[in-house]
């Protein structure tokens, strides 16, 4: 091994690693092992799987940031690449940075093809090791994994302990297999050390920066959430990149809800036969007052359409999570983008208006659904917890989740038994108080409780009608109940910094590389402000914030500024202040695209 | 504490049932169906079952999609909660409500459009499930709110009030759900009462889903000539093939073979019986496939069988299948559902 | 009969009727007997029909506007009310302006309750009459019908042998119909003609304002369209106020389709089991070469979703006619509104963007039926027509429509087998002049014209891709088709008057009321200019047009201003500029409510 | 003037058919299936009927939904329009390409999840319209591509891979399309391949609608010891009822009773032939409720009854019943769709 040009340079604990495998080969295990090092080493880091809409046999992709400043969103930069697939090699070490590195497996060596003379190639043998050390196809394939995670913690001086430690909690006490993992850890480990100068300039050391945190994943924090709020019925058909938050919440389920004595489940999972019949489900057991959810991606939301409208118009509470893929279409259903955000603002036919909000990142994920299952039977109606691909599936660091003991679901307005026996009659849609919403009743509870649930026009009692008069007012109290909305969602997080003339606004996953972007305009004294929309209807202090700034910049993922026409429309705003920064490629945000679209639209304003 | 509904003073000549109803209580607001509609028909049954069955009314959910016997729910059980939900979707709000509270009695009604076009996926998926509710079809072939369009289950040959003739061969309710494994299939007229009221008392007590397919001519499109879903089309093609008698749990049974062969005693899951009377000799209710043959005989001779055409009192509801606690969701205490800020602790340590 | 106030005062031509009847006793081709005779008299008329979601036995109305100049839109004025429904007596009487009329069967007098002092009453004993004349329950419930018909043209002074005419005509050979409903006629105009002095100083007189014209509804103008334009396949299911389309494409078909010799027919008919179907069908068609449409309402096009993803993704013509009804949900199936605007122009997940039609009148709807499925095939996606029930089901007074023989159908980029057969190969999603759209091959022409049709992510070439870039370059170019489509739909339709200084915005069937409204603020010296939008996405000399005001009143039918928020979004015109004029309530817009809206902001405008 | 594929030279060794045609110019791209999938033996299997069928591939079109099966339209036929639509939603795209153009070859190919769960109200009223198509449901028991949860195909007791035991009664494609009226109805076992491609010949021709379900092991996600859908269960409950042998229109009956039974013609619209063998001597392929009675019994023994196990000639198919020109509409010269400027005037004389 020759070191590159630029290669002596030494970062510590600030790179980016990025892993090509074959999917289906158990690369992801030995992937997050590698993070989750970083993590226990207490440096703050960063991983996303970027994988194929395939089951076994294509390229895919890891990304690992290690960001001793905390900065964890996805970088464009490659340090070191693990080029594991023949099939991406020559697009992989395009990749890398000059005086970059590239780790590949020299059992059949491929020097003429890693032509760039500008980074370092690292060849070790692992196939050629984990042939000769264990026996079986799949227990090979498997170690090979392993065996670069040794080579890497060689090379990049990562603590041996810590990964015997965390192959301990893995296997638990599978004794057989945390040997054989760590006899392949020492294979790439031994081998390495041997044959190359350890560790690089490019290596960690251990910090302290992660205590009180965790690495956990949004739709596991989300699907978490929902136990603690109390749901007991999720309805849902699989769909990528949704389906492991039901994982979630059956599994905490399982563990957490089952009564010991009996063996009974206190809560009831449906697998249903589609997503019209699993947002139909969920709007049955709202009714019926339970708590109710359904976790999709925006093809469910799609075919959910016709009844999110009766939910809005009857006033039903449900909980919808949409974990946003590519669209449109099928689209690309293993990439990340927020395309869904209009969708989900006015899904339907008619004059509607949702509830969404917009968790960043796995820890908002879980208070959010929390926060959703109360704004669902406080407003009455469907509400959507808008995460994405990037946020659902990958690890991301986040502190601690907390719990308050003393929390209670706010039901909203439902009445009693106690209070239906003492009212003469019950008109389900009457707004005593002025806040738009009505009290409602249970079936089963009390028969003065009893109406008649309707998509149909209805009149405040409850009745039918095709009065116009009488449809008007209910359409009008249901604007009103919007206004209530906004005051109820989580509200905008804002960033000031002196001076700052311009401002960014944006939401969801960006958050992470706006806030990384920021610091760099700050270090080039350029000072912006910063409002992070987290919930729909918008509260009108967003609409003030734009008013304060000559120029907002709406970063978003989609192709269309969705969220800028959202932002105009509903505030009232001029268009003109209003710059989109837009990434809709599927990959997730980083730091320099909005630098880069921030300079252009500064200069232009300089030029002009 | 539960509520009961306060009985009103009941007229000197007006029945009450044990919980001091009476007959009227099971009623609700006026039909706004065509009159002589078949529809207002199994209205009238209902309102009789679930008096004679003597359930307290507000603990029935009456749920429905859209279309004139969707409409119907509200002309019944004045005191029950309803749900008029959207076209072809009655299954799956059913579905949810029963998922959150077992304990709710759950009445479906839906038509041959609502059930066999746009609600065929549904409905059969409620039959997978076997869920535990009664799901009444009010058959008339054709989509009576939307003007006499055909529906799925028209038969073929059959006119419409403007000439066209039906080229597609039905979906027949009886036979797709015997394919699907259903645990109550039956089928009835609403011109025939004696048998329709019975059947919905047993479809009532049934645990799981109970099918009741009636034929309810549509006065205004389809009951002319050559329709095969008029009125004096079934009266003459009507061909029950089992009667069956409800009787309540402390009742005795009035075992009596009737003219046509010997009682069956079927046990229900609460203690109640059905006493299955076969009019047609040759006919076993209890198998699937058996039944399956003699429907589609009959039926390629134009005979509509009807009467309880197959039951299977074996097969677990989906409660009992996911093993769901025996109270309603909805009556869990939050702390029994939360599992506190000690045990978050403990789960995130697997998260570092 | 005395007069009441004002009731003297003579209001030819220029006076509005309203008739109340329970729904399925055959009042409306009565109604449209007497709205076709004032029509072939000579004289402008507007006929609506406020029916219930029902089939028999509920309040039903029918309203009558004969306008000699012209003014056809709704009007909230009631001069003469035909009460036949004793149901809604009280209601109907309250409507009557002072110093109108209300004609009432007085078989069963109800003098006591029809009080007001400012009206007069007309009572005719038709069903005693009829009861006598007639025999048979169903005769005698339909002759009343005509019988009040009878009994207008004595009181308004219609031309009894136009009546004579048009029963011929709608009864053709069958003489004896035609005899009982001529004796029904007299029935009513014997005894008015007997006991009251005729004619009412409300009356008619011959005009010559209606040649050239028909009276048509817009749901059969747009069957025939679809005729006309060689649809081939239409696939639907049910819905109000939809279904009369495919009614009227099936009739044109089975009299125009049907070949003579061997009674094929030339276009096949899908009663599809439901909405998803029938637009799956129609991609179906549409990709294998065929003309193909769906006509449905709002909550079908939320159910059809998905699929229209689908079709903007992979660019597959679809013509899609949603015929809008009161949402959201089920709401008021059988009222009016403009509720599905935004629905259409964004429907689906992910970034999409839809063209859209906006017809204003049956005339339009048979124009823009052709021009959709041009625009379909042209721009390879699906295109909406916009209509409403108050166009689709009611008739309107157009002129005549005409044919150009030389007509050929536009079917865009279209590779045929001869240019297959010179290629090496075919890529499906290249564009290769920069307007946007490719060149598209069909099914069974040419094997060098095969591809792989998806949703999911796809390159230029037509090949899967889950590559950012690749993904990338094809939604910039389907924003490309955008812009293109923006110059190909119907350009917006502009009024300008001398002097304006503000404008009106509008859409659909909103047209009438609005030009109604431009002519009272002429009439009072307040010029407005006019711009009706005809089609999406918008042209931009929109943005010029409203720039060049200083308020711009946008008047659509629904509650959320869905239209000023499009206008809002895509133009990025000031905000502040635009004011809501908005009609929800079910009821065709008047234009009383547009000139009291207006007048509400300009004195405001004024006073600040 | 029509087009066809210019035969590629063909390898000394490579067989082509009366189009010059080679095996490899039915092949698609590079399959992306885990290895093993049964769901690529089928695709091998319809390569080879198509080549043997002679069918010129552009004359094909394959309709998929989504999931691994609905992927493997692309690995067949390279030359004919692929059309890979949404989740469920194949049937209708077919029905629209069948409607604009009935002289393409419509194959659809789908999954259970696909057919059976959100695609369930499409499937049935496929069958129910009998449009002429061949459609090829790859059943594995489970979503493959979302990664094995449990599909409605899934039998009672069978083990998830991650140990979940399925408890609800699974949706029998046959017993199901049995009881819609289906004209053909057949399983096989994609590791039977001799079953197989016959089959497929036999469904390409048969006019209206040919179902085949293929049993196809899921080799990731369902192909572990308690599954029932896995290759060692196919291979030991597999039990062939019926053999159909397909002989196209010149050929000669090779007349031969086999090891069971005698030989049974089937004449198809086009002048070809199915021979069923039945390996079930109690077995009638014609009989719809005896079918449904044989399926079910062995079913109810855990066992898979395979072959052509329902065949109807007689039923029309869409085009027949709609009484639709023989001819593509797709072809339709404009002049015969417009009725002209004078019909328009003469038209509109009603509507003054
Ligand atoms: C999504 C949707 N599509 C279409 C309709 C229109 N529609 C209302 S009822 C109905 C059919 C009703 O037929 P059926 O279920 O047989 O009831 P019936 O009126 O005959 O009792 C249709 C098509 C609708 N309400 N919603
Ligand atoms: C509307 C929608 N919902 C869910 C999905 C996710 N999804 C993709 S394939 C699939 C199931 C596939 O199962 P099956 O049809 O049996 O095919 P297999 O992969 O087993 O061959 C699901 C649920 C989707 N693509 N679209
Ligand atoms: S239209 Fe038919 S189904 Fe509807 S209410 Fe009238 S008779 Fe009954
Ligand atoms: S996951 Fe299963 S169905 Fe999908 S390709 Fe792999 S083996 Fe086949
Ligand atoms: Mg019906
Ligand atoms: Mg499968």
């Amino acid at each position: 091994m020759t070191e590159k040009a630029a290669g002596d340079a030494v970062r510590i604990n600030d790179f980016v690693i990025k892993l090509a495998n074959v999917n289906g080969t158990g690369s992801a295990s030995a992937n997050s092992l590698l993070m989750k090092a970083f993590f226990r080493m207490g440096i703050p880091v960063m991983g996303k799987n970027y994988f194929p809409s395939n089951i076994q046999g294509l390229p895919t992709w890891y990304e690992v940031r290690v960001s001793g400043d905390g900065y964890t969103a996805h970088n464009n930069r490659v340090d070191l690449f693990v080029a594991m697939n023949a099939q991406t090699y020559e697009q992989d070490m395009a990749e890398v940075v000059p005086g970059g590195y590239l780790l590949y497996d020299d059992t059949w060596p491929r020097e003429k093809m890693f032509d760039r003379d500008d980074i370092t190639l690292i060849g070790v043998p692992l196939a050629k090791m984990c042939n000769e050390t264990f026996s079986g196809v799949r227990a090979r394939i498997l170690m090979k994994n392993v065996a670069y995670v040794g080579a890497l913690a060689a090379l990049l001086d990562i603590d041996l302990e810590v990964i015997r430690g965390l192959l301990n909690d893995i296997f638990a006490s599978k004794d057989a297999l945390i040997a054989s993992n760590l006899q392949a850890i020492e294979l790439g480990h031994g081998y390495v050390r041997e044959h190359y100068p350890c560790p690089l300039p490019l290596r960690v050391e251990p910090s302290d920066k992660t205590s009180g945190h965790i690495l956990i994943d949004g739709n596991t924090a989300a699907g978490l959430g929902c136990v603690y709020a109390g749901a007991t019925v999720g309805a849902w058909y699989p769909i990528t990149p949704s389906t492991s938050l039901m994982d979630s919440f059956k599994g905490f389920c399982h563990r957490h809800r089952i009564d010991e004595d009996t063996g009974e489940k206190r809560f009831c999972i449906v697998q249903a036969e589609d997503e019209l019949a699993a947002i139909g489900i969920v709007l049955g057991a709202g009714w019926a007052g339970a708590r109710a959810f359904t976790p999709t991606s925006g093809p469910g939301i799609s075919l959910m359409s016709e009844f999110i409208g009766y939910g809005y118009f009857a006033e039903i509470p449900a909980v919808i999570f949409d974990v946003q893929r590519v669209g449109p279409s099928t689209g690309m259903p293993t990439r990340t983008q927020q395309g869904d955000i209009a969708m989900c603002a006015y899904a339907s036919h008619g004059d509607t208006k949702h509830v969404v909000l917009f968790p960043a990142n796995p820890e908002e994920c879980f208070y959010f659904s929390v926060a959703a299952f109360d704004l669902a039977e406080r407003l009455q109606t469907p509400v959507f917890v808008l995460s994405d691909l990037d946020i659902g599936m990958n690890d991301w660091m986040c502190p601690e989740l907390k719990w308050d003991d003393s929390y209670k679901p706010d039901r909203g307005k439902v009445l009693t038994a106690e209070q239906l026996e003492e009212m003469a009659y019950f008109h389900r849609y009457t707004d005593v108080d002025g806040d738009g919403i009505c009290a409602r009743s249970l079936p089963g509870v009390h028969p003065t409780g009893a109406f008649f649930t309707r998509g149909s026009g209805h009149n405040k009692r409850g009745d039918y009608t095709e009065n116009s008069e009488e449809y008007a007012e209910v359409m009008d109290r249901l604007a009103r109940k919007s206004e209530t909305a906004a005051t109820l969602v989580p509200e905008p997080l804002v960033t000031r910094n002196s001076g700052a003339r311009h401002a960014i606004i944006s939401v969801g996953s960006c958050d992470d590389a706006v806030r990384e972007a920021l610091d760099i305009f700050e270090q080039r004294d350029i000072p912006l402000n910063y409002l992070r929309v987290r919930g729909f209807p918008f509260v009108e202090s967003i609409a003030d914030f734009i008013r304060a700034h000559e120029r907002v910049f709406v970063v978003e993922m989609n192709r269309d500024g969705q969220l800028r026409n959202l932002l105009i429309a509903e505030l009232g705003v001029e268009p003109s202040r209003l710059v989109s920064v837009l990434e809709y490629s599927g990959m997730p945000l980083a730091a320099s695209l909005v630098v880069e679209a921030i300079d252009g639209t500064l200069a232009e304003g300089v030029a002009a | 504490m539960t509520y009961v509904q306060k009985p009103r003073p009941a007229l000197a000549w007006e029945k009450t049932n044990s919980l001091g109803l009476t007959r009227r209580d099971y009623e609700g607001s006026l039909s706004t169906l065509c009159a002589g509609c078949g529809h207002d028909s199994i209205t009238a049954a209902i309102v009789k079952a679930f008096f004679e069955l003597e359930v307290p009314p507000h603990q029935v959910v009456k749920i429905s999609g859209i279309g004139c016997s969707s409409k119907t729910p509200a002309y019944f059980l004045r005191t029950a909660h309803g749900f008029n939900s959207v076209h072809g979707r009655m299954p799956s709000i059913a579905t949810g409500a029963n998922a959150a509270n077992s304990d709710l009695v759950c009445v479906g009604v839906s038509g041959d459009g609502d059930s066999l076009s746009i609600g065929l996926g549904q409905f059969a998926h409620a039959v997978r499930r076997n869920m535990n509710m009664l799901y009444i079809i009010e058959n008339n072939g054709v989509y009576g709110l939307t003007k006499g369009q055909f529906s799925a289950s028209a038969d073929v040959g059959s006119k419409a009030k403007k000439g066209e003739v039906n080229q597609q061969s039905p979906i027949d309710p009886m036979l797709l759900t015997l394919s699907l494994g259903a645990s109550f299939v039956a089928r009835s007229f609403s011109g025939d009462k004696a048998q329709l009221v019975p059947l919905i008392k047993a479809g009532i007590r049934h645990k799981g889903f109970a099918l009741i397919d009636v034929m309810s001519p549509c006065v205004t499109f389809n009951d002319h000539e050559d329709s095969t879903k008029s009125y004096s089309y079934m009266r003459r093609y009507h061909h029950p093939a089992v009667q069956a008698d409800f009787i309540a749990p402390a009742a005795t049974i009035q075992a009596s073979g009737g003219e046509h062969g010997e009682a069956i005693p079927v046990q229900l899951h609460d203690g109640s019986r059905i006493m299955l009377r076969k009019a047609a000799p040759d006919y076993d209710p209890t198998d699937r496939a058996a039944a399956f043959e003699y429907i589609e005989r009959h039926q390629r001779r134009g005979e509509v069988v009807t009467g309880l055409l197959y039951i299977n009192e074996q097969r677990s509801s989906m409660h009992d299948l996911a093993g769901t606690v025996n109270s309603p969701l909805t009556e869990m205490a939050y702390e029994k559902l939360s599992p506190g800020s000690k045990t978050l602790a403990d789960i995130q340590k697997a998260y570092r």
